[in-house]
């Protein structure tokens, strides 16, 4: 029996000799945050984060590439504190949503022509511009939808995406992934917004789309000077400025620039027509 | 005015195509398996057709239901999963209990195919890995055999056939060993003649090896088959069996007996050749051929089992992956010749 | 006392009764790891080469207590020799190459826990195999589990870009793969005999 | 065919029903002006050309409109003497608006073409003749519209020793190549001797399929002693027509990936540009017109017309006699051309052809369009003439895996051709895809 | 550290559905697999498990402060081990014959990551107490799992449960269940079940947040 | 736990301390309870065995484990073989037998049989799987398919004339072909078990049955030194 104990007592002196050792001759110097991080996850080993071992993990997460998120063996408390040691947070600042530059659902703009290919409007633009009479427009294949992470984005009866602002993050995916950049962020102050990208002018563009800014410049004219100019056929709002101008929407024909207001969504002017909601344009071409 | 009333389409460009359609080549699969068939019901009477139809109904049933569970569209109608049940139920004995067919049936279509995804998704070739599991589950059952052309196949059933559902079949009194049983456990090689024209007993359409290859002649001169696997596989087990006969004919079989005899021929030319489970390029499908070939003649000549062209094809299945990743295509300009 | 030849040894530990498919030992990596080709070949070297020392290490360790008359310190004894030697592997292996260390090293903590290198350990000192017999024993054994985790990544690679539903993605398919693969296996048994 | 080298061809491609029949015979006709005449600024690869005429202004047939800005730009020739009516947007075959000239055309005028300078040959030097081609407005007309002076002038450090003329015309449907080489013999035979000075190349081959005997015939018959030419008939095979085909064929060398032709010292230029070359340099004109097939189903009057640049289709196809119900029209053929949506866009030189379908027979073209998973069949693998991986690269695509088409499945060797579609049984829309990641593997490089 | 206002009874529950070792964490999964072919043997395995897992758990809890970080990993295993050895001779001295049918794999618990893990991640961060509940929680979430599994595979492999017939005479065994793969088969169909439960639970989460 | 972050310093002598502290602690504990339960351990084994012996050899009252000398001769032996081989003694304290363990590869992996010897009948006439992996419902009917159990109220063992070998080697033969006493009927299905069986018996016996049949009178009675 004692031989058994001294046996053990041997062995486990002669590796506690060569862990010592190795750990004075062979220490090599890493990042500590590898190692703090190392130490902070659960040491299981089991791969199931898909990087091989705890070490692997805490090395991608200290260089950005991973999140506490991927261990499924922590919960929910140890993974916050392992966020938190790597100190990824966010600042308080205004909140920034995304905003959508085109009111052409269905029920107001016309289809030149049946796409018929890829469901996707990344892909549908690729084929004569998707089909759309407006060029510029929403083509209503929802990649925005998809593409949403959060599920901030659904598309409306008339084909329209709509951005729930409270689930928004402003992470900009939609912004790269439509591909008539027709997103865009901005904080939620900016209550004064043109939901058009139509480059022509006059009626010509109404015959496409309903509420298609038609460059009249009623707003430029409505909104305190250098608020809006005119671009190429669309008003431009400097939001450097005091943009808070109400009054700019309230003479658009078409109801082209907007006033989005809490809750609400999008509001048109007085003198926008009333949008005819259950007609669908997309079978009928003029 | 001419266009003017009319909305336009706009589509990608090839604007035309070859007309070839999954579900075109599928049926054309299945009607090239109907002669099998057929010479089947011939030699094992009413059993092998009451097989062969519980094997396919129950395959076409699980899929339907599964799509309904998933709220999907149906995908019995690209005639793939008939396939599938007509495949697995021609690798099954005669004599199966059929409560025992319809439940590798089901395991072959849930888990050999929807679980994966459905229609080219199924890493595995579904029919066998129903197969397989039966083999795993009912090893008894699985192996034994009842006569070819018994005299009253046409008029009576074999009792093990209609076993109570999860009851042990009771099985008649006779019973055959397959040619590769004999020549494993006895040493003794069935003749040609018998091999190729399905004297013999096995597998309800593994017997008859002429019918196997006419069916894949006809799926080959219509392109829908690589006539490249079968005969790398015919190719390798023939050359080592070949070399092996040289070196001791009394313990190593004749090439053309281990062509002919158990799965091989049915394997080969039907169940290697499911394209969705095997590699992509010839030169990759020549290397899984050979796989599949080599694998057979070890599990024959070594292994425990007289017969391995299942466990080889699944095995082989599980290495196509691999094959497509390293045999590429080399692409046009780049390598050899370019620049 | 074991009389097996070594290729028997050889096949039956890497076909027949493969460690992943017919033991159940290593599961938990085999399944961590088989997700991406790349990883699952790097571990299955790693693997074999820790088997390798683990085996060797064991076959000495066995000797001592053989000598002393301690079997019941054979489980504590091995464990503590492997996980030091792959600690030691591990930091040697850091200072001497680190690119080797890059590739390989940082897979061999997951393998100081992975009951496959204890029951390598185990088994060949049930089976009472002399030493080379156990060396062939462990290069078996941890060939077949690269080829396991191997054949595994592949599918998984390609299960990866398919619509396998929700349900069923991640772990529930890669068992069901395993079992599939299993019951290929099944296919060698009797090799070697 | 006695005396004419027959070659053998590249490996894989596919054989579609060519369709040329139809109008093959039909020689070349003169197209009426249009009522209105739109001329885009940009019908090329590289930068627009700047106009130089204002609304209002009073225009000549063939007088410059828009001048070239820098290299990889050509002038543009007024189409028709007229007016301009204004210069605007206008639909462009993206879908896109295109800053474009609106010409009314005097429909009373002779339509006389106002000479410009000539070039000659004997005298002008190499780089006179590749000013001269940038000045007439040249771009490649059989489908890339890649300005052609700029092909003409080697890479530094590349010799071109074969000059290829590219008279396959593969596309099902189109004839445009076919009439020219019959009608226009001579004038492909003095754009090669441009051609040969310009680039300093030993000799030429002229590429045919071999469903043109008839001009290949012609074409032997009547080339020049003195002119270093030989004729090739190719079997008929798509895309035998694509630059790396052709050259793959003729000379056995393979344009390397990502590489140029002159990467093997070759050169490869359309018929049609030859012969424009050949016609317009000795006069010094410009490019104001072109021949174009218009054909398909859906037209009654299928023909090969020669027809002023800036043309709507829409135009075009009431001329042609098209069906009432035309659904589905593209321009150039069916496995390559892209398809409109609008039939106001204007014909561009680099058009070569409309074809229309209606609703029913492109229903029937395409057989039935469900769309079925991949089942690995290899069709597409056998019928890829760059030996890509069309089956791995769809599954990638759709599940976004931009960087490892790149980088392990040669994506950006992909022209496009359509013979993946094509064969497949699964009706995957495959160039779809690949168009698709192309432009997203585009973009993402652009941010980083 | 982390769990700041955990309840003794959440320390505990915890272990046997929300982070079950087998289900969710996909731990053990050696012994979850090997010794599941009969209700038996994986009730044995689970018991033998969750004792290792306990006293393990208490022990380095108790030593936390003793054992320097470098050498953790050996000390832990070195005291697993200790009791796994244990089990492995009071289980021989209890019965052999079950002894025989868990083979090999009790003296592998000692490997079994799910004990390492624990140790690592809570034991050595815990008070004795909380480990205990900790060590628990896993241990019965570990043996239900397995209980789980082992009754499918018994009732179809063998026909019987702990050893009862189950059905009546002459009904036909599904070797298979018993094989390796039956112990992957079964494992998967769990996991798709618990999946199906967990997709559901998210399902009701999110409409009560919609409507809240 | 400790701040992340920074690494404190560990001492030699505390990993010292830990490790062989440990160590030291953790074998003292194994080997109470490897004491403590030593004996029923030994306990639970011997009645295993008894019980075992007891199947295949009814009449066995008593044994003797026993080994071969350096020179080939059969004595008593008193180490823990990884085969054993008893001689068993019936009530009359009369060599009823031996009781031999052999091994050999089966379908999957090794199996173990005890079997018995009979000097009376020169046939084996017992036979008991210890270990096996064999497929249930397979490989496993060996211990249950009573034809095959048959197969062991006799199978002839005798020796050749000249006591050297098996007079006739054991083989295993298909179901229902046995016509010999030293065949065995085998198990249509498991046909790779019971040939395996067929090989095990016939090497375990070729190897000890000449050496019983010399040397097992001379063992003494007195020589039961470890009493079982
Ligand atoms: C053994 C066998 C041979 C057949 N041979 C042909 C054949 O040579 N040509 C053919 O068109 N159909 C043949 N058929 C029937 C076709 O499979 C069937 O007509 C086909 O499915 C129709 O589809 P398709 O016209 O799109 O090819 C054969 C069927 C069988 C069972
Ligand atoms: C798939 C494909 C098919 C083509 N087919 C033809 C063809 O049939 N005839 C042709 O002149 N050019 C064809 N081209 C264009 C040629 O590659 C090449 O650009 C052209 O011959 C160069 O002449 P150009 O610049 O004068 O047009 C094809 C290109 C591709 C990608
Ligand atoms: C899953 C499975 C398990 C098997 N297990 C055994 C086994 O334990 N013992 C055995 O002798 N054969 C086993 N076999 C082998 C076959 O049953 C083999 O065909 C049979 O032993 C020989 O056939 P026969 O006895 O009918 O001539 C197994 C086969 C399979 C598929
Ligand atoms: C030549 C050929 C062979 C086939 N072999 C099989 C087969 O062995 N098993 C099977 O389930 N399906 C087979 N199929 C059908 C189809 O590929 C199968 O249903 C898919 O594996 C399901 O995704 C085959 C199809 C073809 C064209
Ligand atoms: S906003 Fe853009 S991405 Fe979204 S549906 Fe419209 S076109 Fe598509
Ligand atoms: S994709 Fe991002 S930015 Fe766009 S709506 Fe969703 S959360 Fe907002
Ligand atoms: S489109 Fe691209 S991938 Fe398809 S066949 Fe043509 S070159 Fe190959
Ligand atoms: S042709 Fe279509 S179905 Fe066939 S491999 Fe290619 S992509 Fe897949
Ligand atoms: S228990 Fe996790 S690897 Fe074995």
């Amino acid at each position: 029996m004692s031989i058994a104990v001294l046996t053990l007592a041997a062995l486990s002196f002669l590796f506690a000799s060569l862990l010592v050792l190795a750990h004075r001759k062979l220490h090599v110097d890493e990042d500590p945050r590898i190692d703090a991080a190392h130490q902070m996850l659960p040491g299981t080993n089991c791969g199931a984060c898909g990087f091989p071992g705890c070490l692997g993990l805490a090395e991608a997460m200290v260089s950005g590439s991973a999140l506490p998120g991927k261990c499924t063996v922590m919960n929910e408390d140890e993974r916050e504190d392992v966020a938190q040691f790597l100190g990824v947070d966010a600042g308080a600042e205004e909140k920034v949503v995304a905003r959508l530059a085109c009111a052409g659902g269905t029920n107001v703009a016309r289809n030149r022509a049946r796409y018929e290919g890829l469901e996707s409007c990344r892909a549908a633009t690729l084929v004569a511009g998707g089909g759309k009479a407006c060029f510029w427009g929403c083509l209503g294949l929802g990649d925005c939808e998809v593409v949403c992470d959060l599920d901030a984005i659904y598309m409306d009866d008339h084909n329209l995406p709509v951005v729930i602002e409270d689930a928004c993050t402003a992470c900009g995916d939609c912004v790269d992934a439509c591909p008539k950049d027709l997103f865009s962020l901005h904080p939620v102050s900016h209550h004064l917004w043109v939901a058009c990208k139509n480059l022509e002018k006059g009626d010509a563009v109404l015959a496409d789309c309903e509420v298609a800014c038609d460059a009249c410049g009623k707003c430029a004219v409505d909104a305190p000077a250098g608020v809006i100019s005119m671009v190429d056929n669309l008003p431009v709002i400097d939001y450097s400025r005091n943009h808070n101008v109400r009054k700019a929407i309230e003479r658009c024909p078409t109801g082209a620039i907007v006033w989005f207001e809490k809750d609400k969504g999008p509001v048109a002017g007085r003198a926008a027509p009333k949008v005819i909601r259950q007609r669908s344009r997309q079978s009928s071409p003029t | 005015m001419s266009g003017q009333n009319q909305v336009l389409e706009i589509g990608s460009s090839p604007h035309v195509t070859s007309g070839a359609s999954v579900d075109v080549i599928m049926r054309n699969v299945f009607f090239a398996l109907l002669p099998v068939c057929v010479f089947a019901v011939f030699a094992f009477g009413i059993a092998a057709a009451l097989t062969l139809t519980t094997a396919t109904l129950t395959c076409v049933v699980t899929e339907h239901v599964i799509c309904r569970l998933n709220r999907k569209p149906t995908t019995v109608g690209d005639w793939s999963v008939a396939i599938t049940g007509l495949l697995y139920g021609l690798t099954l004995p005669p004599d199966l209990p059929l409560w025992m067919v319809a439940v590798g049936a089901i395991f072959a279509v849930a888990v050999g195919k929807a679980l994966f995804g459905g229609l080219g998704c199924n890493a595995f070739n579904p029919a066998l890995v129903g197969r397989a599991f039966l083999q795993a589950a009912f090893p008894q059952a699985m192996t034994h055999w009842s006569l070819p052309f018994a005299a009253d196949r046409f008029s009576e059933l074999p009792g093990s056939i209609l076993a109570f559902p999860f009851a042990e079949p009771v099985y008649d009194a006779v019973t055959a060993a397959t040619p590769l049983a004999r020549m494993k456990f006895e040493a003794i090689q069935a003749e040609n003649p018998d091999l190729l024209w399905g004297l013999t007993s096995g597998s309800v359409g593994e017997t008859c090896g002429a019918l196997i290859l006419l069916g894949g002649a006809y799926l080959v001169a219509r392109n829908m088959m690589n006539w490249r696997i079968p005969v790398s596989i015919m190719l390798t087990v023939s050359l080592i069996t070949w070399v092996f006969m040289q070196i001791d004919p009394a313990v190593y079989p004749r090439p053309a007996f281990m062509l002919f005899s158990g799965g091989l021929m049915l394997g080969a030319v039907f169940m290697a050749t499911d394209m969705v489970a095997s590699p992509i390029t010839n030169a990759g499908c020549w290397v899984y051929g050979m796989l599949i070939g080599g694998l057979v003649v070890v599990i024959r000549f070594w292994g425990g089992m007289p017969e391995g062209v299942m466990y080889a094809i699944l095995l082989a299945n599980a290495v196509s992956p691999h094959i497509d990743f390293l045999i590429q295509p080399r692409v046009f300009g780049t390598g050899r010749g370019a620049g | 006392m074991s009389d097996a030849s070594h290729w028997s040894i050889f096949l039956n530990a890497a076909l027949v009764n493969n460690f992943v498919l017919a033991y159940f030992l290593g599961i938990c990596p085999f399944f961590g790891v088989s997700s991406k080709l790349e990883t699952a070949v790097r571990m299955g070297a790693a693997v074999s080469f820790v088997m390798l020392v683990a085996s060797v290490c064991a076959f000495l360790i066995n000797l001592l207590l053989d000598a002393v008359n301690a079997p019941y310190l054979r489980i504590i004894s091995y464990i503590l020799v492997i996980s030091s030697t792959v600690q030691l592997v591990e930091m040697l292996m850091k200072k001497i190459s680190p690119t080797t260390f890059r590739a390989m090293g940082i897979y061999l903590p997951l393998i100081t826990t992975n009951c496959a290198i204890l029951g390598l350990a185990l088994f060949q000192t049930n089976r009472g195999y002399g030493f080379t017999q156990s060396v062939v024993y462990s290069l078996g054994a941890g060939i077949g589990f690269a080829l396991a985790l191997v054949l595994m990544a592949g599918v998984r690679e390609k299960l990866e870009l398919n619509e396998v539903p929700d349900l069923v993605k991640g772990t529930a398919a890669a068992l069901v793969v395993a079992g599939i693969l299993s019951m290929g296996f099944m296919g060698f048994a009797g090799l070697g005999r | 065919m006695l005396g004419l080298a027959h070659n053998d061809s590249f490996s894989h491609g596919i054989h579609p029903p060519e369709m040329k029949d139809e109008t093959s015979h039909l020689s070349i006709r003169r197209f009426p002006f249009a009522p209105l005449l739109i001329v885009p600024l940009s019908q090329h690869l590289g930068k627009p050309a700047v106009p130089v005429v204002r609304a209002g202004q009073e225009i000549v047939r063939g007088q410059v409109i828009a001048e070239a800005d820098g290299f990889v730009s050509v002038n543009m020739h007024a189409p028709a003497s007229g007016i301009v009516k204004k210069i605007a947007l206008a639909p462009g075959i993206g879908g896109n608006m295109l800053e474009s000239v609106y010409i009314e055309p005097y429909p009373a005028s002779s339509q006389e073409v106002q000479d410009g300078e000539p070039c000659d040959l004997d005298t002008a030097s190499a780089d006179d003749i590749i000013g001269a081609i940038q000045r007439a407005g040249i771009v490649g007309l059989g489908g890339a519209a890649f300005p052609t002076h700029v092909k003409l002038k080697p890479p530094e450090g590349k010799r071109l020793d074969t000059l290829i003329i590219n008279g396959v015309e593969c596309e099902p449907y189109l004839t445009t190549d076919h009439r020219v080489m019959l009608e226009q013999t001579a004038d492909i035979f003095n754009g090669i001797r441009y051609l040969l000075k310009a680039t300093g190349a030993a000799e030429s081959l002229i590429a045919i399929e071999g469903n043109k005997s008839d001009a290949a015939r012609k074409l032997h018959d009547e080339c020049p002693s003195d002119l270093p030419v030989s004729i090739r008939v190719c079997p008929v095979k798509y895309p035998q027509g694509a630059e790396k085909m052709v050259i793959r064929s003729l000379l056995k060398r393979e344009i390397p990936s990502g590489g140029l032709p002159a990467d093997v010292g070759a050169i490869c230029v359309n018929v049609a540009t030859t012969a424009e070359i050949g016609r317009l340099l000795p006069r010094g004109h410009g490019i104001q017109e072109r021949v174009i097939t218009i054909g398909g189903p859906g037209v009654k009057r299928k023909g090969n017309y020669r027809i002023p640049v800036g043309t709507t289709v829409r135009f075009a196809l009431e001329e042609a006699g098209a069906a009432k119900d035309i659904s589905r029209v593209f321009l150039g053929g069916p496995m390559m051309g892209p398809s409109v949506s609008n039939l106001d866009i204007p014909i561009t030189k680099g058009t070569s052809g409309i074809t229309a379908f209606t609703t029913v027979q492109i229903n029937e073209a395409t057989g039935h369009q469900k769309i079925y998973p991949c089942i690995h069949c290899a069709r597409c693998v056998e019928a890829c003439p760059l030996f890509l991986n069309p089956s791995q690269l769809g599954i990638l695509a759709k599940n976004e895996e931009y960087d490892r088409m790149v980088e392990d499945y040669h994506l950006m060797d992909c022209f496009e051709c359509g013979a993946c579609s094509y064969v497949c049984p699964s009706h995957i829309p495959l160039v779809q895809y690949f168009r698709l990641s192309k432009k997203m593997i585009r973009k993402l490089g652009a941010a980083q | 550290m982390a769990s700041k206002e955990v309840t003794s009874t959440d320390e505990f529950v915890k272990g046997l559905w929300r982070d079950n070792p087998v289900f969710i964490q996909v731990l053990g999964m050696c012994p979850a697999l090997a010794v599941s072919n009969t209700a038996l043997n994986a009730l044995a395995m689970g018991l033998a498990t969750t004792f290792v897992l306990l006293m393990s758990g208490l022990s380095v809890s108790l030593l936390r402060n003793f054992i320097p970080r470098e050498a953790r990993i050996v000390c832990y295993i070195c005291i697993i081990a200790t009791f796994v050895t244990s089990v492995d001779y009071l289980i021989m001295a209890l019965s052999l014959e079950l002894h025989r049918a868990l083979g090999a794999f009790i003296a592998l618990i000692v490997v079994n990551c799910l004990i390492l893990g624990r140790a690592e991640a809570f034991a050595s961060k815990h008070k004795p107490g909380r480990a205990l509940l900790d060590g628990l929680g896993m241990g019965v979430g570990f043996t239900l799992a397995l209980l789980f599994i082992g009754v499918v595979r018994e009732i179809l492999g063998s026909g019987s449960l702990f050893g009862v017939a189950v059905f009546p005479d002459g009904f036909q065994t599904w070797t298979v269940m018993v094989l390796p793969s039956g112990g992957f088969f079964a494992m998967a169909l769990w996991l798709l079940i618990v999946n199906r439960i967990k997709q559901k639970q998210a399902a009701a989460a999110k409409t009560v947040e919609v409507t809240s | 736990m400790n701040v992340p972050g920074q690494q404190p310093q560990t001492s030699a002598w505390s990993m010292y301390r830990a490790i062989v502290g440990i160590g030291a602690f953790c074998a003292l504990v194994i080997v109470v309870v490897f004491q403590s339960t030593a004996a029923r351990i030994r306990d639970n084994q011997e009645r295993f065995l008894a019980a075992a012996i007891a199947d295949v050899l009814p009449e066995t009252r008593t044994t003797v484990a026993v080994g071969l000398a350096e020179d080939g001769r059969l004595v008593p032996t008193t180490e823990t073989l990884a085969l054993p081989v008893f001689l068993a003694y019936d009530e009359a304290e009369q060599l009823a037998g031996a009781v031999l363990t052999a091994m050999g590869m089966g379908y999957q992996d090794n199996i173990r049989v005890l079997y018995a010897y009979s000097f009376e009948q020169n046939a084996i006439v017992g036979f008991k799987i210890l270990e096996s992996k064999e497929t249930p419902g397979l490989g496993d009917r060996v211990e249950i398919e009573p034809h095959f159990i048959a197969n062991f109220e006799a199978l002839d063992a005798s020796l050749s004339v000249d006591g050297s070998a098996l007079a006739n080697p054991i083989v295993t033969v298909k179901q229902g072909e046995k016509t010999d006493p030293w065949q065995i009927d085998g198990i249509t299905g498991a046909t790779i078990t019971s040939e395996a069986l067929g090989n095990i018996l016939n090497n375990s016996a070729s190897e000890w049955v000449p050496v019983l049949e010399r040397d097992a009178g001379t063992i003494e009675r007195g020589d039961r030194s470890n009493g079982q």
